[in-house]
Formats: structure tokens, C-alpha cells, sequence
């Protein structure tokens, strides 16, 4: 399995929960702490995320980096692959 | 927005383009418009037209279009956003000009030049929001408000006898011979998410190519005026909206070259 | 393709036309209605030795002024024209464009309102074009030609104090001037030069933050600083660009003021007048707005009384009131729905006027 | 040679009334001098009758719109009855005559009439009875040169219909030889 | 269904609402805009009380003065309300209307503009209903209320005054006072009688000619007879109808003049400007047109100065300096773009003016 | 008009209705609207209902109408003659109500209006006289305007280019549900007028039932914009016209009950 | 062949001949006359007229009243029979 | 009894800022007072501050909007930070206990305090903190009797929120009591 993970803008995000909605790995929940907007933000609850990109996806706030592990067949080079 | 550093031996395979900016979007938690912007910015980045890419936002909730996105915007009043498009492009013609407009505003209020925008086959590329309200000013009914919908102007629900029928205007958009491309989208999953980019990439092609009007209904939802959680919404969205707004092209350009 | 200076027989809206092409137009969109149908349809017919210019009959004059915004965030130099019912239907637009301060042209050829009225000439849009017929606090600048010489300077000026000030300009005039031919003297296509328009939306290149159009802001401090900035323009606008003639005026005891169409029959009044030993000037504002307070109110010291005339039911007397500010007694004689007062007919209102002001003697 | 003129011109939607004005205008404009020309507005969308008032002058104009003329040439009776009395005295008044069952009996104007439509037919096009009335007009009132008003029609036919000019200068100079005509008569009677 | 007159706490735009149904209104068309879409909201949820009321949400602003133009011709009581931007796009159904001689009743809950602006309240539209943002010479009857009940009360008058002069006549407020919640009476359903119009087109019997409801006479001498006449009724209107509110006028020495909210602040600035021992009056205008303009002048000539104070750049102050024609001197205090001067900044005016009043004497 | 003394032994087969008054019409020689005006009122009096029907003629060279309609009568602004007729109707509810538009009016600046008065099936009868010109202005370009038509403001002929294609509105207003009843005449032929005869009686018949908006249009000529004689702009129109704008129904109402 | 006749009102005739040209029978022509409003206005030159009606029909003026000769065979009464 | 005050009260859009102010403003019309409430018109379309100005008077009401107040009660720091220096020497400033960081320091009014969020959730309905707050402030400014502000409830709440109303009267009553030993405290301290 493809390791991933999440950075999440927890200023940014409105805790709409799509993202939790989306994740196909329920990696993703709503943090116990309300963010300066008055919002309880998502957060990783689980390490099993595979960087498949769906919680970006439908964020609408824009406020998910994804990051997948680098394969390692590949040549050097930090390359930004965009899956759509 | 800062970009962490790449955790080792990872890499970034999602971020926010560039061409939105790093204003926080006022928009309701789970209101489909923050989708389409981004969608429709990363679609521009990829394209790398940034500096050739003109917008035209009306007023409705997505009025401070210009504040998310990165590239020249023009505000226009409510419901000609697609003759201040045409405007524009007609006076710059090798520009990608796009209009982003509401129900209310694009099929209400601005019916006339919506119709004679794409008669005329003005190049440009309209977005068109259908989350069934009026959004902006409190939730009142649109013209592609289904029939028993409850809004604040039909607090018992829409009904045929005063207030007609739902409007398809994409429909009627696609029967003219101005349209070049048609199509109705989503953004409310992944993969309507990832339709929706290859639609708004097609139809900015096209645009080059002086086919003639393109445009891109987007079924989207309004959880604040629905009063519902965002993930209600979209799953009334899905039971409701999509039966009556079937997802798909509509009309597709005569030739591919 | 530059032309030289030409003279010409032509109509007002000919002429208008032709030297918005002149003045380097780089887009037009209009809608027919009568008394001005003829600037698009010139336009139109000579559109094909000018290229580079977009001429576009749009489905409405909502559609058409809103194209006008586009065309003009964009950077264009762009004109448009109506008559009464049509300019009533862009007073949205209007007020929008003084807000976002985009600079167009707008004529307005007037005919006889209210409603629908009828075709013949009037001045029945004063308020309408100085007052601001749209929501909110902004002004025009007006400018009311009243040869056919002047429809097409006008044009030239009209885009040139638009374009330095960003704001709309009107050219209001009539049916009449519209439609009558006189000799005019067109300057060369490129004398009027194109200013830098850094604000315009042309498209954001990596050396610039992005250009926004928009008169939305939403806080009300910041939309009042928005109000004061264009309070700050008007009150330059009326230091620097206020226009007038005067004839016979140094001796005069009777003042008509008029503009427009009126000032012409004024001044045949004027010489019938004279002829008459009646020792009577005028005073044509040429920019209604900035109008010429000044210059009225040094005459209003110095006059018996002051004749307005226009056609319509008494628009500009209160701007002349406003500038005499009691001075002298102000009178108006007006015609209205389409009815063209006769020099003669307002001579006898000059007549009535130096009866009562001897009788009071 | 007078020096300016205030002038009405006056008849049905399509006897060329409106065309022999700025005909006029133009000539003048040729010579230099300061012109205005003011259509009125009917009524009638289409059809019905049609005015122009001509000023001619070697200043400035200022009104365009008049209520009083030096000349007036009409080509109907409507016309006729609108605008008799408008003519200032000493003025001119020509009229077409076949258009005309009653005519004018003011006696302080100078009247004048010609056959302009049987004229234009002898010449073969009934369009140019109005050419032949300028003509005429500028027998009496010699406010440009004859020679002008052909300049100025060359100026204003489209390339098409050049070769309606030498029929034009024929009715210029019939008119004038029409007006010399009557006159001769009027003064023999 | 008759009802009694009722005390309820409400908001103006829903007070507004209320009194329309309550003043036996037959049709709204109207079109969502803040700071005014509670009143078609309201309507909508009672309208079901008012079977006989018909209630419709237009596609625009455009359509809906069309739909009270139609509705108003056919002899219906008629209302539609809006604001700022949707205002301006009435103009030209507006003019139709004032030329067709159509009653209605017009609601203008004013916000910021030029423009898009803002959707805070604002006096900005003041120029355009009172000296007619549409095209041609016409009027409406503009009232001004200050409170809540007022938002009531005027319904009634609104609707009473169009029809009897068969004109269209305006409620001019501002989303503050459509916002805000007073204690309100109701008048009972049904108190408000209907005028015959016989000149609706209801359908042609047998005993009547046709009835043509237009604005258009090609001719321009009847055109001018119904301009004539429309003057004529303006004329009575400006005897009949002036309405106007003094305090404190008697002794003095500054006046302050302001209408609508406003008004209300400058109640409050007169009250803290006695108790610092000003000598300080208010006087009110509650019809803007017809304008108060000779209560303005008495007072002009014994007040040391007025101040006059709107939520926008100047606009009836203008009216104000008409009616003073000189006789003292007049100050303009306003806020724009949604600002709303508080009565401690319109003392400090005051004082201003005192001091400078006092240094001259 | 004083109507002859019965011939000795004939019979009047054909006159003037009561419901035209005797002004005589202002059009230009040939011009259908008088038909168009004459046929609606012999239905309007065949029917008996001039008591009952209210008629909307806006700007355009049909603006006198009420001079000629002996009936109770509202000029409107223009393109919005659709809006003044809902207003009437919905207050009015059981009168027979229609407009009169021509398609500069219903098809360019009223088109918002069009759409959304049949999309909420408004009980009136819309009639769109179809001449391919703004004759009332000067014949300028319509909507409908053929391509290569050479108008006032096309000069050079209509270029889909700049003016895009001509626009079968009475094709879209067919498609909306409120529409109860969408047909195509004509009136320059016996044949013709007497089948427009008939859809004017089935149009105001189903608005009775109240089943939504009737919508006829008249594909008609302007002899004097089309610089042609009466005759030859009848050839015209069925040689250029007709292929475009082919006559027939567009759409009946669902049940004839 | 029934007989019929028209009688044709000369002031309100535009001239447009429409009527000549839809007339089966080509009984119709133009006057020589011009009227009041300068058309020459539509006649009868032919006297076999059947009362079609077609004229009558395509008349956009309204100018034309259409007479057939009554048939003898029906009861009395002069009625007045709308053919279309 | 005070028979006049100016009152603001302001917080979060979803605290029951605009609803106290009416609640507050219906009892006194109940009894007879002339009342305003106005709203504040914040820039954002959703969420975001809210605040009202509630005027209560024995007389016609002059301005509904106001610079300076009699009292004011705040449900957050931004509020707080907002309206505090807006109080009359001699007011009283009213806030929620938990929602404020950094308490005001001005002497020359009167400072009251109560936990009412907390309080609110004991009753558990964390719905009702505004009413704890406005039973805290009837007790310092008795500008109506608490009962009429309990049947300004009984005909705002629509029918299928009726069972509300005991709530209600208990937090108002909690409020009173918590303003009382929250003044006692003031007092000991
Ligand atoms: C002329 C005019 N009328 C009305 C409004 C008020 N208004 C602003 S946005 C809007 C409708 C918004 O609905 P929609 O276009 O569907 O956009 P959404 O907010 O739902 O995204 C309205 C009626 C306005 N600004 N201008
Ligand atoms: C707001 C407005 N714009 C323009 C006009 C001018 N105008 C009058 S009628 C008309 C178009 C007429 O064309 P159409 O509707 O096709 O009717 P037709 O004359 O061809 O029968 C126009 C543009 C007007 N009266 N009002
Ligand atoms: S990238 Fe995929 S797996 Fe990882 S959190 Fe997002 S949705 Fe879940
Ligand atoms: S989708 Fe975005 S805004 Fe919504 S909860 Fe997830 S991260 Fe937050
Ligand atoms: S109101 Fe609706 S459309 Fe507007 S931002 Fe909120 S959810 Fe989105
Ligand atoms: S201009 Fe055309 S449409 Fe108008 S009356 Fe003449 S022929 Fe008919
Ligand atoms: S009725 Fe028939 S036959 Fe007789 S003239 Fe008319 S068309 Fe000809
Ligand atoms: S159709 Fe009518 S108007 Fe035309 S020629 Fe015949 S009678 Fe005359
Ligand atoms: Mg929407
Ligand atoms: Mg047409």
C-alpha cells in the first residue's frame, strides 16, 4: 500500500466534515479544539492515509496539502505529480 | 498559505494552485463554490494563462471571486455578467475570458443575455452555479428551485401555479447554434471533482479555437439556505437535484480540431 | 490609417459617429431607438474601413451598457448611445460604472418624455443626466454641444476628460441637433492619444498585483473613503473643467441662459432683442455638469433678471437658482414634449420680463 | 448677390424636399459660407409630409428652427397653406404649380411659380422636379453659383448614379430659364 | 376578514409588509435585495391569510415594474419595493408609469452606493426620487418616515395619495429603519377605501369607450398638453400635500434639516444641543416631494444658520438651499457609504456653526 | 366605415369585425400586422369576449394598436409587453389577455421576460409577429434577421460572426412546461390567414382552461425595411423565411379537455 | 358558378395589391385614380367575382366587404354566413 | 424603578445577542414604554459579530442608533474591546464570564460579571446563556419587571417551542441570582 498523509490549514478549515466524508481510509476526523474562526477543524485521526487525494479534492476551502511517499524507482527530484 | 517543508521522503501531490490566492474564502463550511474556484484556478495554472485569463464574477455569494482568485476580475452587476464578458472579449479577443454566475443571476434576471450571449457564440466560457437559491440574499427561491422546495420566498414549498416550473436553461443553452460545448458537472465527490476539471480544460481549449460560447453548469449545493450539514446537502443534492439536473454533456463541438 | 482634418455636411449623429471613430474608438455597443438610430447605423456602414473598431448591436441597452463596462475594465475606449427609455434602462450600469470610475462615452439624444413620449426633441433628461438618475451619490460629466460642430468635438473632449478622470461623460443632447446637417471640420483619426490605463483588466502578468474591477465594498468605512475619493474628483472636476460662452453680456440687463439646441434659438432671441434696443446677453453653460456657478453668479449681481429657457418643465433654472441664490429674480420659459420654443415666442417672454422690470422702475 | 437667406422647403414624404435642401446647403458650404439644415419631424413614421428649413449666411447661425423665412418653396397645397404666411414680407414665395389648386394672393411677397414635375417629365425623370425648383430658386435668389450645386452633387451621388448629373444641370438650368420665364410673364401681364 | 387595529414590535420592512396587506393591497411583484428582502419574505409566509392578494416573485426588477405597471392599469391597489441597484432599474417603467398616469406605490429601502456599494443604510437615492431618475418631466410623490410606524402609516398614505392624483408615489427609507424594531399600531384591515377607476382595463363593455392605458403621443403638441397637464397636478400636489415636522422651531437660532433616519439623530443632537444651552430647532421634511419649501424659507429668515444633515454627499440640501434662496447661510453635515453620523457628531457641526455664529457677531 | 346597402339578392360573405375600430391603420402598404390585428379580432368577436379580453401591444410599428383594437387596451414599454399581460392577468385572472410583440421586442430585449412568462405557464396568449427586422425604428437588425439579410445594421448582410445566428425563440419557448400551446403561421396567403384564424380561437379557448401560455407566432413581412413590394416580400418570405422559421405546431397541450 | 361581388373602400386602400394577387378569378386591379393618401386603390375590373372571400382575407387594411349571391334555394333571412 | 436606559449588547452571531435585545425590548412595550431596537449591520453576510442597541424610555424615542450607552452587555473579547469605553461614567458593563481574556479596567463604572454560559449548560441548554445575561442585567438595571419579559416569550416562541418557556424562566431567575452574588463578592472583595 501507497503510504500518504495530510497537512491541513487548521486556520482555513470550516470543519464542513467533506473531507472526513471522502476519505475512503477514515483517516480523518474533527479536532476536540475550535479554531479562531469558532470551528472545530479536521484533523489525521489514523496513520493509514494513502495520499489518494480525495479529501483535497472536495475541500472547499482549499486548506489540505496531500503528500505521498516518493517512489523509490524513480529518478531524483522532488517531481509535484498531479493525479486529475 | 505556507507550504510545510516535504516531510522526507515524501512529496507534494496536492496543494492549492497559485492562482488562488491566500485570502480565507467567506463562503458557508461545505458550500460547493470554494470547489469551483479551485478547480477552475488549477485548471488555469496547468494551462499556465494566468496572465491571459480574464473573470467575470456578478453579484451572489461568489461576488468576492475576485478576492480568491489570482488573475484580473471584473464585478458586474447582477446578471450581466456574460454581456461584461463579452465586453471584454470582443475588445481582447485573444484573451480566456470566463463569466462565474448563480441560478439567480444567470437564469433569472440575466435570462436575456444568457440566451443571446451563446446565440451570438461570444468565445468566452460561462460557469454557471446551480445550487437552487438565491444564496446570497438569504436563501430566497431561484428559478431552478424544484417544485416543493421551502425557500424563504416559498416558505410552503414551490409551487407550478404561481411560481412555474424549474428552469433547465442549460438545456435551452445547448439548442443554440452558438453553443459550442455544454455540459453539466458536480463537485461535491472526488471523482464529479475530477469531470468537473477535464470540463472546465475542454472548454478553455476550445475557447482558443473560436468555437463559440462554452458553458459549464455546475451542480452545487447551499447547505446554509438549505439548512442542512454539508454532507445532507450534498446527498439531497444527489437525490434530488441530480433526477431533475442529470449530470453529462449536453452538446459537444461539431469537430475536434 | 490617419486622416487629415476634412470638412464636411453632415447630421449631428453623423458627425458624432464619424469622429468617434476619429477619436480612436475602440468599441461600440448599442441598441436602435429613435432620434438616434443613425449613429449605429453609420457606424456600421463605415465600420469595414475601421478594423480595428468593434461595433455590436446588443440585445438591450442593459446587455449593451454592460458590455460597455466590460470593454472599458478592459482597458477600451468605448461609446454608447441612446434616447430617453434607453438611458433610463442603463441608470444601474451608470451608477455602477462611476463607482468602479471607468470612463465611457454616453450620448444621449433626447426626445419627449416622460414614458414613451413622443420622437421630437427635447431637454427633458437634465435632472436625469446632472442629477443622477441612478442609486447613489456620483456625478457625470455633461457636456451639451449645441452645433453639429460640437457633436463631434464633444466626442473628442467627451473621452478625453473621461479617460483623465475616470469617469463616465455624457454628451446630452436632442433629436434635433441629431438630425439637423451643418458644416463640420473633423480632426485627423489618432489626434486624441490613448492614456496608460494601468487599472484595466487586460490580463494579470507576473510584474503586477491583479486589476479588479468592482464597486462592491462592503464595509461602510471603506465605502465611504470609496464616496469621498469620488467627492474629491468632483470638486477638481468643478475647479478645473467648467465650460461656458457668453454673448453680449458686459452691458446686459436681461441674462438668458440656456444650453443646447435652446441656445441657439436664445441667440437669434438675443439679436432679435438687440435690434430692438433691448440690451440682453446670454450665457450658454456648455458642461451642465460641472455647471457655471461662478460665472452666473457675477452676472446674477449685475442683471435685472435672468430668463432660463429650455425644453422641458424647468430642470436647469434650479441650478441657475442655486448659483443666483436670490441675486435677481430668475424666470423660465419652457416648452415640452417635443415642442421647439421659436425665438420669437421667447422674445416676448424677454419682452414681458423688461415691461414688468421698467414698471417696477 | 445676396448674402443670406432663411429658408423653408416644403412638400410630400418623396418629392426630393428634404434632398434639394441639403443640396442647397452643400453649394453653399462650397462657397464657403455657414450653413444649417434642419428637417422637421413629422408626425408620420413614414410617408406624410416632409420640411427643411435652409440658413444660409456668411455668419454664424443661430437658430436653425425658424418661424419666419426669407423664401419658402413649396411643392404641395399643405404646404402651401402651412407656410404663406410665414414668408416675411418682400419674400419669396415659389411654388410648384401643378401641385397647387389654390394659390397664394398675399401681394406683399414676391410670387413665383413653375411647372417643375411637367418640366421633369419633358426631361425624362420625374426625380429631378426638385432640381428644377433650385434652379429656379436661384434665379431669384442668387445665394451660390449655379456652378456649385453641381460640385456639390457630385460630392453627394454615390459612384452609381453619376451618371444622373448631366440630367441634373439640365433641370438646374431649365429652372432658371422657367423662372425667367414667368417673371417675364408676370411683368408683361 | 376585517381586523382590528393591533400593537406589535416589528421590523420596518415587515411593519411595511403588514400595512400593505392591511391597506388591502391586490398584488406585490418584487425581486430579493438586501436590505429589503424581508418584506416579500413576509408577504410570502402570510399571504395565505390574504387569499385575495397576489404575491409573485419576479425574474428581475425589470419585470416586476412591469408586472405593476400591467396590474395597476387593470385597476389593482399595487406595491413594490426594492433598493439601491434594483431602484435604478426601474427607471424607465417608472417614467412609463408617471406618463400613463398609473398609481403604485414604490419602496426604495435605501443602502450605500454608487454601485454595488454597500448593504448599509443610506440617503443616496434622494436626488433620484425626488428629481426623477428616469427619463422626461415627472414626479413622484416621496414620503419619508422616521420610525417604524411611520413604515406603516405611510403604506396608507402611499396608496391613498397615488390614487387620488393617479401617480406613482414613493416610501423612501433606508435599511436601518427597514431593519429596526419599533412598537407598532396596526389599522384594521379594510380601512383604507377604493377609489372607482374608471379608467382601468378591465374589459370594454358595451357602455363605455375602450380604456387605453399609454405614455405615448407621437404628436408633440398632445404631447405637450399631457406634460402640460401633468405640470398642472404637480402644481395642486405641491399646495395640497406638503408634510412636515418642526421642534423647537420657535426660538431658534440654528435649524437643523433632515428627513428619515437622520431626523431621528438629529432629534437627538437638538435634545443634548438645548441642554448645552444651543438654542437649536428641527424641522423635518416627511413629503420630500412635495418639498416644505415655504416653512423652510419663513424659518431661513429668523434662524442665524441651517445645518442640514443626510446620509449622503449633499443631495436635499440642495433643496434646502432653493427654499433659503440666501436669506442665511447653509451648512451640510453627511456621511456616505453606509455611515450613520451619530447625534455627538452632528453637535460638534452644531457647535461649529454656533462659534463661528458667535465670532461674527 | 359605412357598409354598402345589401346588393339586391347578395348577401355580406365577408366584412370588417366590430371589434376593429374605423381609424385607419397607420402600416405601410402590404404590411401584415393589419392582418394579424384583423384576424385576432374576429376571434376576439366570433368568441363574444371583447367585454372580457385586455390586449398588450409595446413599442414597435404594432404600437397604435389600440387605435385600431376595439378593446380595452396597455401600451408597454418596450420588450416587456409579456410582464404587463402576467400583471393584468394575475389580477384579473378570469380575462382573456394577450400581448402583441414583435420580435425586436419578445425576441432581443424581452427576452428574459419571454422565457419566464411561459416558464410559470402565465394564462395569456403571446403573439409574436416574426418580420425579421425592427421595422418600427428604420429596419434594423432583429434577432430573427436571416444571415446574409442585409439590414440598416448590417449593411453588408448578417454575418454570424459578429451577430451570431437567428434565433428561434418560438423553438425554446416550445421546450418550457408552462407552455400549453406553441404554434407557427403565417398571414400572406387565404390559407394562411384562415389557419391563423384557427389558432388564435384554440389559443384563447385553452386559456380558459388555464393551462398555461399560448404562444403564436406569425411569420410575417416588412415590405418597407425588406425595400420590396408587398408582393415580392410574400415571395421572399416564402422562399427565405419558411425554411428557416417552417410553419406549423410546436406544441399542443397535453389533453384536449 | 355562384356570383359574388366586392365593394372595396377607396380611401382606406393602400395600393398593396395583395388582394389583386390572391384573387382565383383575377377580377381585381389598380385604379387609375390615386386617393387621398396618394395610392392607387384597388377595383374590380372583371365581373367574375364568386365571393371567394381570398381577397378579403389577405387585405391587411380591412378594406374589402365581400357579397355572394344568396342562395335560393335556403329559407329567408338575409344571413350573414362566415366562410372561414 | 429607572424608567430609561440605552443599552448595546453584542456578541458571536450564533449567541442570542439580536434575540435578547428583542426579548428585552417586547417587555417593555408590554409595559407601555416606547421602545427601539436596532440591529447592527455587520460586514459579513454570515456569522461573524452581532450586536443591537436596545432603547427603553418613558418618552418618544429620539436616535435609535447611539455612540455612548448606559449600559452595555458583552459576550466576547472582541465586543468587549469594542464597546467598553462606549459606557457612560456611572453605566454598567454587563459580560459573560468564560468568553472574556482580558477583563476591562475602567473604575468609573459599574463592572458586573456572570458565568452564564457555564450556567447555561447546567440547566443544559447551553440555548439559553442569553437569558442567564439578562437576568443578571434586570437585577442591576430593573428597567422591567422579569415577569414581562417571560410573557414577551410566551408570544415570541411559535407554538412547537412553547415547552421552552420554564427553562427560560429558570435561567432568568439563575441570572438574577448570579448577578446578586456576583455584586456581593464585589461587595467582600
Ligand atoms: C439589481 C439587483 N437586484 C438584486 C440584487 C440582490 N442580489 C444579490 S445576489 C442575488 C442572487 C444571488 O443568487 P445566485 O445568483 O443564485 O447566487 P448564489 O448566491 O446562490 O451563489 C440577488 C437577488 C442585486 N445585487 N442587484
Ligand atoms: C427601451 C427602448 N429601446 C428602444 C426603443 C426603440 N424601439 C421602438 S420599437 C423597436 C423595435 C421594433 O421592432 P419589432 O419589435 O420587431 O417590431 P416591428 O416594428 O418590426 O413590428 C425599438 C428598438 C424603445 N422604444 N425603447
Ligand atoms: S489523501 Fe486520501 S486517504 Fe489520505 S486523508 Fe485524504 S482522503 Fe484520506
Ligand atoms: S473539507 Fe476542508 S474545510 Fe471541510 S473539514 Fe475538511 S479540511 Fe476542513
Ligand atoms: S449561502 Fe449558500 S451559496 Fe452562499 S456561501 Fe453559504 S452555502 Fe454557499
Ligand atoms: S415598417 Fe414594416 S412592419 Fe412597420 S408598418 Fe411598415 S411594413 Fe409593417
Ligand atoms: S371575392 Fe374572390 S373572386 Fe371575388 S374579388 Fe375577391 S378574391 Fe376575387
Ligand atoms: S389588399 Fe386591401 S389595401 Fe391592398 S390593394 Fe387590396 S384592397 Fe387595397
Ligand atoms: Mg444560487
Ligand atoms: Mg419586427
Amino acid at each position: 500500500m501507497i503510504r500518504g498523509t495530510v497537512v491541513i490549514a487548521e486556520d482555513i478549515c470550516k470543519g464542513c466534515e467533506l473531507c472526513i466524508e471522502a476519505c475512503p481510509q477514515e483517516s480523518l476526523g474533527l479536532s476536540d479544539k475550535i479554531n479562531l474562526k469558532g470551528y472545530r477543524y479536521a484533523v489525521l485521526v489514523k496513520d493509514n492515509c494513502t495520499g489518494c487525494v480525495n479529501c483535497a479534492l472536495v475541500c472547499p476551502d482549499a486548506a489540505i496539502i496531500v503528500y505521498r511517499q516518493k517512489k523509490p524507482t524513480k529518478t531524483a527530484g522532488p517531481q509535484v505529480e498531479v493525479p486529475i | 498559505m505556507d507550504i510545510p517543508p516535504l516531510t522526507n521522503g515524501y512529496e507534494i501531490v496536492y496543494k492549492k494552485p497559485q492562482t488562488l490566492t491566500d485570502t480565507p474564502m467567506h463562503y458557508c463550511p461545505g458550500c460547493g463554490h470554494g470547489v469551483a474556484h479551485r478547480v477552475l484556478m488549477e485548471v488555469v495554472e496547468e494551462m499556465g494563462i494566468q496572465d491571459r485569463t480574464i473573470g467575470v464574477a456578478p453579484v451572489g455569494c461568489s461576488v468576492f471571486a475576485y478576492d480568491y482568485m489570482n488573475i484580473d476580475m471584473q464585478e458586474a452587476p447582477h446578471g450581466r455578467a456574460s454581456a461584461v464578458a463579452s465586453g471584454i472579449k470582443r475588445v481582447l479577443p485573444d484573451r480566456y475570458v470566463f463569466s462565474y454566475q448563480g441560478d439567480g443571476d444567470l437564469a433569472a434576471i440575466g435570462t436575456g443575455e444568457t440566451i443571446h450571449v451563446v446565440n451570438r457564440g461570444e468565445n468566452i466560457l460561462m460557469v454557471f452555479i446551480n445550487n437552487g437559491v438565491y444564496g446570497m440574499t438569504g436563501g430566497q427561491m431561484a428559478p431552478t428551485t424544484l417544485l416543493g422546495m421551502k425557500t424563504t420566498t416559498t416558505p410552503y414549498g414551490r409551487e407550478v401555479k404561481t411560481a412555474g416550473h424549474p428552469l433547465r436553461i442549460t438545456n435551452l443553452v445547448a439548442q443554440l447554434p452558438g453553443a459550442c460545448y455544454v455540459t453539466r458537472q458536480a463537485v461535491h465527490t472526488p471523482t464529479t471533482v475530477r469531470k468537473l476539471k477535464k470540463a472546465f480544460r475542454a472548454a478553455l481549449e476550445y475557447q482558443q479555437k473560436q468555437q463559440g460560447t462554452c458553458f459549464v453548469e455546475v451542480v452545487s449545493n447551499c447547505p446554509s439556505s438549505w439548512k442542512m450539514t454539508p454532507a445532507e446537502a450534498n446527498k439531497w443534492l444527489e437525490e434530488n437535484m441530480f433526477p431533475f439536473y442529470p449530470l453529462g454533456d449536453l452538446k459537444l463541438p461539431a469537430q475536434s480540431n | 490609417m490617419e486622416e487629415k482634418a476634412e470638412v464636411r455636411l453632415m447630421k449631428g449623429n453623423e458627425a458624432l459617429a464619424e469622429a468617434a471613430f476619429r477619436a480612436g474608438m475602440h468599441a461600440y455597443f448599442g441598441y436602435p431607438i429613435t432620434p438616434q438610430s443613425e449613429v449605429i447605423e453609420y457606424l456600421m456602414a463605415e465600420q469595414p474601413s475601421h478594423p480595428e473598431c468593434v461595433i455590436l448591436q446588443a440585445e438591450s441597452e442593459l446587455a449593451a451598457i454592460n458590455m460597455i463596462y466590460g470593454a472599458s475594465g478592459a482597458g477600451a475606449r468605448v461609446m454608447i448611445t441612446s434616447s430617453g427609455p434607453g438611458i433610463s434602462l442603463m441608470q444601474e450600469g451608470i451608477s455602477y460604472m462611476s463607482s468602479a470610475q471607468l470612463p465611457c462615452l454616453i450620448a444621449n439624444i433626447q426626445r419627449g418624455g416622460p414614458g414613451l413620449g413622443t420622437i421630437q426633441p427635447s431637454q427633458g433628461d437634465y435632472f436625469q443626466a446632472v442629477k443622477g438618475g441612478g442609486h447613489g451619490d456620483y456625478h457625470l460629466i455633461v457636456l451639451a454641444p449645441a452645433s453639429v460642430q460640437e457633436m463631434a468635438d464633444f466626442v473628442f473632449e467627451g473621452f478625453r476628460l473621461a479617460e483623465k478622470y475616470r469617469n463616465p461623460a455624457m454628451i446630452l443632447t436632442d433629436g434635433a441637433l441629431g438630425q439637423m446637417m451643418e458644416k463640420v471640420v473633423l480632426p485627423p483619426k489618432g489626434s486624441l492619444p490613448y492614456p496608460e490605463k494601468p487599472w484595466a483588466t487586460t490580463g494579470k502578468t507576473k510584474d503586477r498585483e491583479r486589476n479588479i474591477i468592482t464597486s462592491l465594498f462592503i464595509q461602510p468605512e471603506k465605502m465611504e473613503q470609496i464616496n469621498l475619493g469620488l467627492q474629491a474628483k468632483y470638486r477638481q472636476i468643478e475647479k478645473e473643467e467648467v465650460r461656458y460662452e457668453t454673448i453680449a453680456v458686459d452691458d446686459a440687463e436681461i441674462l438668458l441662459v440656456a444650453f443646447g439646441l435652446t441656445s441657439r434659438i436664445c441667440q437669434k432671441t438675443q439679436q432679435l432683442a438687440r435690434e430692438r434696443g433691448m440690451r440682453v446677453g446670454l450665457l450658454r453653460p456648455i458642461t451642465l455638469y460641472p455647471f457655471p456657478v461662478e460665472p452666473i453668479a457675477a452676472l446674477a449681481a449685475k442683471v435685472d433678471a435672468v430668463l432660463v429657457v429650455e425644453m422641458n418643465a424647468g430642470q436647469m433654472v434650479e441650478d441657475v437658482r442655486l448659483a443666483v441664490e436670490g441675486k435677481c429674480p430668475v424666470q423660465f420659459k419652457g416648452r415640452m414634449g417635443g415642442m421647439i420654443p421659436s425665438p420669437e415666442e421667447v422674445l416676448q417672454a424677454v419682452e414681458t420680463i423688461a415691461e414688468k422690470q421698467h414698471a417696477e422702475l | 448677390m445676396i448674402t443670406s437667406q432663411e429658408i423653408v422647403i416644403a412638400g410630400f414624404g418623396g418629392q426630393g424636399v428634404l434632398s434639394m435642401g441639403q443640396l442647397l446647403a452643400y453649394a453653399a458650404m462650397l462657397e464657403g459660407k455657414e450653413v444649417s439644415w434642419m428637417p422637421s419631424y413629422g408626425p408620420e413614421m413614414r410617408g406624410g409630409t416632409a420640411n427643411c428649413i435652409v440658413i444660409v449666411s456668411d455668419s454664424r447661425i443661430s437658430s436653425p428652427i425658424l418661424s419666419k423665412f426669407d423664401s419658402a418653396i413649396v411643392l404641395n397645397q399643405p404646404s402651401l397653406d402651412k407656410f404663406v404666411n410665414s414668408v416675411r414680407p418682400g419674400g419669396l414665395l415659389l411654388y410648384e404649380r401643378s401641385s397647387i389648386i389654390s394659390p397664394p394672393t398675399r401681394t406683399d411677397i414676391e410670387i413665383v411659380h413653375v411647372a417643375a414635375i411637367e418640366e421633369a417629365h419633358r426631361l425624362t425623370s420625374k426625380q429631378v422636379a426638385n432640381v428644377v425648383l433650385l434652379g429656379a430658386f436661384l434665379e431669384r435668389r442668387p445665394i451660390v453659383d449655379p456652378k456649385n450645386v453641381i460640385s456639390a452633387l457630385k460630392e453627394v451621388l454615390p459612384s452609381h448614379r453619376q451618371h444622373l448629373l448631366p440630367i441634373n444641370e439640365q433641370a438646374l438650368v431649365r429652372g432658371r430659364e422657367l423662372a425667367l420665364e414667368a417673371l417675364s410673364e408676370s411683368v408683361s401681364r
